[in-house]
């Protein structure tokens, strides 16, 4: 049987990526980051999960205004990477597993998730930025990703998102998908996205320290209700980016609490100012 | 009865929902189109002829080619699709977010490695207004 | 204020497109399918709806197997004829309502529905026959359809569709959506596809005249009841591709009496075998 | 716990589900192609060659050269891709449909204005099984 063995939180800030990309990791100004995460890339190699179900969200490079899924499952066997405009990112190709997808499709279907079931889809930073966080560079003797990936884009672009209410849900709902899947196999579900950031306007740059790591504490210990925050608290306070947020519910209402087991251990935790334009959190935790 | 839009009250930011969406159509696909090199190529030899293949108001054509964010924004725009054209000019996305804040491309680096603009204060359009009364 | 004042339930046959098409309305084989929506056409035409939200299916037309949305609304300012293999039907270009399908879409996504927003499509026979049923044909000093549409499509082709169910609960967000549109519209809501019909494998050509009639029966005065019913009933009953009635329910969700106002009333019921390889069924119910 | 599958009790039916999708995806993208006038003049040109510019099973190949629709079922095909080939080879839905049932053209039309294959006794493998036991 497949089992869910652990969520982690990440945000996946485009300018991480080209640091990573462009070899600037060692510098002052991105050293912090990396720093942050040295112990979960020693995690994730003890933990050799088989599937990561990973939510992001697409930054109009999968999707245009042509057509906007709410939340979009990936079933394909691999996705390439996006050229968001400037080439695409050097790093592997994703594999995806299309039966564990495909059966998590049609098991939150029929609990009344309105998916779209997607089979051709390039990933953007939004995806890969979390997997060279978390992996680490990729050697060039073994240039792929060491597990496979279900992407689960959530629309956080054109207005009206989904609630964090409806996120939370969804997130249950993936775990009972999950479980019933006949394999056994060692799945992590990840949230991406966030913390506070505004990218756009007069107003771009806004960061709230306190309000993230308050987020951070209530994803820890009290998802239920942060899942009823509404979406204007997000931008009013985190920025109109920080919206992204919301994704981090999904995987948070995967885990075994939220179906009455005991709670998560916190393995890492991990928050800096700033990439870019971005705050950075980060969180582990151990079904 | 409209939709409830709390969002407006939120200064110096456009939330893009389906009207902004409407509004900016062709911009954002324009925008999409630079995702492949041949098109930047094409693009960035001749700006004002690749604009003219597109359904764009003269606004929006205009308010791309001087960079201006800001009125990309207002015409409808959206900054995940207005990204593709700094980087189409190799620009970050830090120089493009802060190009539209006033400030200095140094000011807004500094800014935000010294944490950032503040919630505080920038909450609400009230609290823009109260601030601009202050500075009178 | 946007008010729904009737619904329309239909198959969408597309050999009746082709009749139409090719001047064979009045062949022995067709003058009944045809006879049955005489009182229709004179009913529209009096009706003069500004909208019609037309709930249907793509058939591998929009929606290839890359992406396959469950819920998917049309919110763009028109839709071209798909060429579905035999070249585009001749008949006119579909006009959308952008305004009220954006403030639908809102509405629903923020009650927990998780809509896939469409703005460049092709529309197939699922949306043109009902057209061409209700309309007649077109004159050519004319040649356009007399009201705008909402093109809404459900995944009915890829296992699973949605439920009975979740379309009926669909319905009724659809009408608090509609009447909370400022702009005084008279919006009609349509339900196509089916009746029974099974169009592959050694079962091709059931026809289930009573299950057909007894679902009329319960659409009329049991819808809720109805909804209920799960899918392999459908299939079992009405064939395979039965299971677009399931679409049905939508419109019939987004009447009167299941807001608690007073019950429709029938303005025409029809339903005759065969049609290529389907049963016709047709109702009207007025709120 | 496998996905519940009551409709694997259908007889003769093939219900195109996600394990199906996964089986038939690049007939079925070949199929989609058929919907440009091009890409049918050239399919009808020189099936095989079109057919090898996909990725599809050779199995696949020759059910769609035979233009038989069962073994495309079986093959992860879907009934409304694989109808493109035959509005291809300029055939109706009903002709297409009646291929599959083992009747002549003529007598599967006459079935269907007779009121269609009835429900009785197509309801389940069960039904199908007693029919065999009774022809014996
Ligand atoms: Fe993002
Ligand atoms: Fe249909």
């Amino acid at each position: 049987m497949a089992r869910i063995t652990a969520a982690a939180f990440t945000s996946h800030v485009p300018a991480i990526g080209a640091a990573m990309d462009l070899g600037k990791t060692q510098e002052a100004y991105w050293q912090p980051v990396f720093a942050g995460y040295e112990a979960s890339r020693q995690w994730l190699r003890e933990q050799k999960p088989d599937v990561v179900f990973l939510v992001y969200n697409d930054h109009a490079n999968a999707f245009s205004l042509d057509l906007i899924p709410t939340f979009a499952i990936g079933t394909a066997a691999d996705y390439p990477i996006a050229d968001e405009g400037w080439g695409p990112r050097p790093v592997p190709p994703v594999k995806g597993h299309p039966e564990l997808a495909a059966h998590i499709a049609q098991s939150v279907i029929q609990e009344d998730f309105d998916l779209t079931i997607v089979n051709r889809m390039p990933v953007d930073h939004g995806l890969t930025v979390p997997l060279s966080l978390m992996c680490g560079e990729r050697p060039a003797d073994d240039f792929r990703w060491p597990f496979a990936v279900i992407p689960f884009a959530v629309n956080v672009v054109q207005y009206p998102v989904p609630s964090g209410r409806r996120c939370f849900e969804l997130g249950k709902a993936i775990r009972r998908a999950i479980e019933s899947f006949d394999e056994d196999l060692n799945v992590q579900i990840w949230g991406t996205g966030g913390m506070s950031h505004q990218l756009q306007g007069p107003r771009a740059g806004l960061i709230n320290r306190e309000w993230d790591n308050a987020f951070l504490d209530r994803l820890i210990a009290d998802p239920a209700g942060l899942a009823a925050m509404p979406h204007i608290d997000y931008v009013r306070e985190a920025g109109s980016e920080g919206i992204e947020l919301v994704m981090w519910l999904i995987a948070r209402g995967a885990m075994a609490d939220i179906a009455g087991g005991p709670a998560p251990r916190v393995k890492h935790r991990f928050y800096h100012v700033p990439a870019s334009n971005t705050a950075v959190g980060h969180l582990i935790l151990e079904d | 009865m409209p939709l409830h839009k709390p969002y407006k009250d939120i200064p110096g930011t456009t939330i893009f929902d389906a009207e902004q969406s409407r509004l900016g159509y062709w911009l954002n696909q324009f925008c999409m189109s630079l995702m492949s090199a041949e098109n930047r190529a094409r693009f960035k030899a001749d700006e004002r002829a690749y604009l003219d293949e597109w359904a764009m108001t003269e606004d929006q054509k205009q308010a791309v080619i001087a960079r201006d964010l800001n009125r990309c924004l207002a015409l409808g725009g959206n900054i995940y699709f207005l990204a593709k054209i700094g980087a189409t000019d190799g620009k970050s996305f830090q120089q493009m977010a802060g190009s539209m804040t006033g400030l200095s491309e140094e000011q807004y680096r500094q800014m935000m490695l010294a944490g950032g603009r503040p919630a505080e204060g920038n909450r609400s359009l009230a609290d823009w207004e109260n601030r601009k009364k202050e500075t009178l």
